[in-house]
């Protein structure tokens, strides 16, 4: 067996950490590393005799819901789902979400899809990942062109949830929510500090106890390749192709 | 007398008007894609789109035809297939407008409908640029003593109601029932929209009511003006529980589509 | 690991604690009648009955049992064999307090805790005396300017969040996905509930998600905290789609319980 | 075949006449004989080749609904429901309804089961049929104990439906928005209008065009005692046992 490990499943194994304590989580449109880390921490809760619940919104099997597409984020806004992830064309260092376009909106310079769910996700499920793989001044910019969801509310507002973490090809952060800023807390193997300042848009802190990311051992990446893999490729056929090769 | 409407997709396509507001059911919904056709062909001008929550090819082949004015929509995409390429066009080029939402809102603004109440709240949602441009939206302070936090904001949307929904389904039974399964947002699309047409693969010689398991599945006749069959009718998006989505098709639109010549040429062949 | 908790009846019994709101499904939902004789026997009190919308049998035993202090619901009454004596007389000597409703306003405040939204807005109702007594209902003038009546009075409901549900069904799946066919109502009550347990007549060693037609039957098991396996758990209520009231014994109750002696007597034989 | 005609057969006739302009007809809880006449005039309605829906709470079968208890009171909130009906404990001469009870509220002397649905239907539906057997004092009262549902409402309160008709074992009155006010149109051929006013606990105005209560023709009992008897046994069993022996 190859034990070559990808960059993406080098993600996967990332994302996976950071779903131990949960009981639910639920993943959105056209996230094929998120859905294979949930399906992955899952399969690792089973043999601490723990239950992960797993809803992957574009998938028929993986899809725990009857009540039509509003109730993924009325479960979301009952405090159901612990943990959702969201990218962002752009994403800034008050961890504000674009998902819009570049340019001044309404007159946009480049037009994305669209917010989704974001801005009730957001505010609602307590543990939101963000998660964008380029990582580049480009994506992780000063400040958003259009703020589809704020990473930080005023007081009054109703705000049980938020950003926790923003994992990219290079590096993992964690958002601090009172200082309004991340700080870096794990590098890729192949990456400096500095450098990640350099490619970084944004100001951040950086973690007292920084580490790299560790690779996946050999137990979690045979469970990957063996029995998520054939999971993730009955709702991402192109992605378990592209990286499996099934 | 007949116990529902058959029609033709004809007659379907002939009871949308130049600026209605047409529901448009999300890639998992059924996208009743031999009616879109259909409907570009016929011409339709400044439709307003409103997506439950998103649209994938049929909302993009519409705008690229020049049959919408506006949409309202959470998303505008084509998936594993990347952006919806005459969307981001005519966005970029200002020649529609869109009124840039969230999925949740898009859900209560028709069941608001659905209840006939002026509005619906919705927590989330205050601090964003979605809300800043929607002038339809309205906050207020959290009036109630007994529920909520006093005083927190509370964001307000408005009833929106359809002039016309159609979507497309696995089958109807003979009594014009709609099966629909765990795809309910259908039913608060039909709930809130003024007329409701269906193309279906077939008509089933059985009655969904007459067992309770079978009755779970169906949008009722009563919300619905006609059917037509229409074998095939999502191609190439999915029909789900029936058949999958056609990839090389939407691929090969998403590549064609990247241009205005390439886009023009991919209908002409498609409309044939 | 179980997929699901089976837990017995006592065990579920003991979920509920003097004074929580309990969710009370109408007769036509499910009720849990061996949980309630079960209830009635540990002897629990000044529980908050939620009727969505109403109650027979179940309120009424509680009731007389004294086991509750405060009932919201739109009506109590034991259907074709007349009112619910126990309720009437409670109510007449002042020793619960009913918080008059109307059916859709208890759906509408069940829905605005399953959105987490501080408050459902609602027509009608205004003018009432229903209304009147209602100190924690709310009237706004519409504030919305896209939709409605500009300045028409506007009923704003309460958020309310159930500690506990109790309902009977049919079925569960292997994996704890609980068949509830078309009451859809019993979605609502347990996405509105803190915690959530069932009896079933059984269990069934399938998955209910393998197939999108049986998927729409069911409740998913992620609102479900446990599930115990009670045989003819409705009795003498109907189960929908399985078996019908007993109404002979139906009838037995409500000539009984006309009197507190009467009812005593019943309760003895039927705890028994 | 015996022509006699039942007392509630009379009524089933006389409110199935009403029901001749509709196209969807709901019946709530407890209301045997406007169920029989909803199924009455749906049968009559396909020999004139129309498309009448009947949907009686009830009964499963007859239950055209699949989204819960609610979807009756937002189906008729959307305006798709022609007709219903309403009963209650007292109901005056404005059209106020009490299903609550009598004495001061919340001191109440005799509790009833509770005002249903009707502080909504009343609002909603266009065509309410207010139906109450016993035509007394007692039940025909010049002000009500309790509102249930107000027979009418200011200006300004959204209000496209309300009550058309009462029908009683004695008479059919017709309910004059403008002037607030009950007026005679249809008298039981046992009935005067003397003893009307009598039995009448409100005031009320009588019709130019006063006229008996016509008796169901042979062709509608038969219809009536055929088809639809077997129909209603199966949600009212107690009910059709009593007027028909099935």
């Amino acid at each position: 067996m190859n034990l070559d490990i990808q960059r993406e499943e080098l993600l996967i194994s990332q994302l996976a950490d950071l779903l131990k304590n949960d009981k639910h989580v639920a993943v959105g449109a056209a996230s094929p590393i998120p859905g294979a880390a949930a399906l992955l921490a899952k399969e690792e809760a089973k043999f601490l005799n723990k239950r992960l619940r797993v809803t992957i919104l574009h998938s028929n099997k993986y899809n725990n819901f009857t009540d039509g597409a509003r109730e993924l984020f009325d479960c979301a806004a009952q405090g159901r789902i612990d943990t959702f992830f969201l990218g962002g064309v752009q994403i800034d260092g008050q961890a504000n979400i674009n998902l819009v376009g570049t340019g001044e909106y309404p007159k946009i310079k480049k037009r994305f899809p669209g917010s989704f769910g974001s801005a009730l996700m957001y505010f609602v499920v307590p543990q939101i990942i963000l998660f964008r793989e380029e990582h580049s001044p480009r994506t992780l910019v000063k400040k958003v062109d259009f703020i589809s969801a704020p990473g930080v509310s005023e007081r009054d507002v109703y705000r049980p949830g938020g950003p926790k973490y923003l994992l990219t090809n290079r590096a993992l952060f964690k958002f601090n929510k009172n200082l309004k800023k991340f700080s870096l807390c794990k590098i890729n193997e192949k990456e400096t500090v500095k450098n990640l300042v350099k490619v970084t848009g944004f100001d951040f802190d950086v973690d007292n106890k920084i580490s790299q990311m560790p690779n996946p051992d050999t137990n979690r990446i045979n469970i990957l390749r063996d029995k998520i893999a054939p999971m993730v490729s009955e709702f991402y056929p192109e992605f378990a192709n592209r990286i499996w090769g099934i | 007398m007949k116990s529902f409407d058959e029609l033709s997709l004809k007659e379907i396509v002939d009871e949308v008007q130049d600026g209605f507001i047409l529901g448009i059911p999300a890639d998992y919904s059924g996208v009743p894609m031999k009616f879109t056709k259909e409907l570009i062909k016929k011409g339709v001008k400044n439709l307003k789109l409103y997506c439950l929550p998103l649209t994938t090819i049929q909302g993009d082949m519409l705008i690229g035809s020049g049959c919408v004015s506006e949409i309202e929509a959470a998303a505008v995409t084509l998936g594993e297939f990347g952006m919806a390429p005459r969307f981001s066009e005519a966005v970029e080029n200002g020649k529609i407008l869109i009124k840039d939402s969230t999925c949740p809102a898009l859900h209560a603004q028709l069941q608001a409908t659905e209840k006939s109440v002026p509005f619906m709240p919705l927590r989330g949602v205050i601090g964003s640029d979605i809300q800043k441009h929607r002038k339809d939206w309205h906050v207020i302070e959290n009036p109630m003593r007994s529920s909520g936090v006093r005083e927190e904001p509370v964001l307000l949307l408005p009833a929106v109601q359809l002039d016309i929904l159609v979507f497309h389904a696995p089958c109807s039974d003979r009594n014009g029932n709609i099966q629909i399964g765990r795809r309910r947002e259908l039913a608060t699309l039909a709930h809130a929209s003024k007329k409701v047409f269906v193309t279906v693969e077939k008509v089933l010689d059985i009655d969904f009511f007459e067992d309770e398991l079978s009755a779970a599945t169906c949008l009722p006749a009563l919300y619905v003006n006609g059917i037509s069959i229409v074998k095939n009718g999502a191609w190439p998006c999915a029909l789900p529980g029936v058949y999958s989505s056609d990839n090389e098709e939407i691929k090969k639109y998403s590549l064609a589509a990247k241009t205005k010549e390439g886009f023009g040429e991919y209908m002409r062949y498609c409309l044939k």
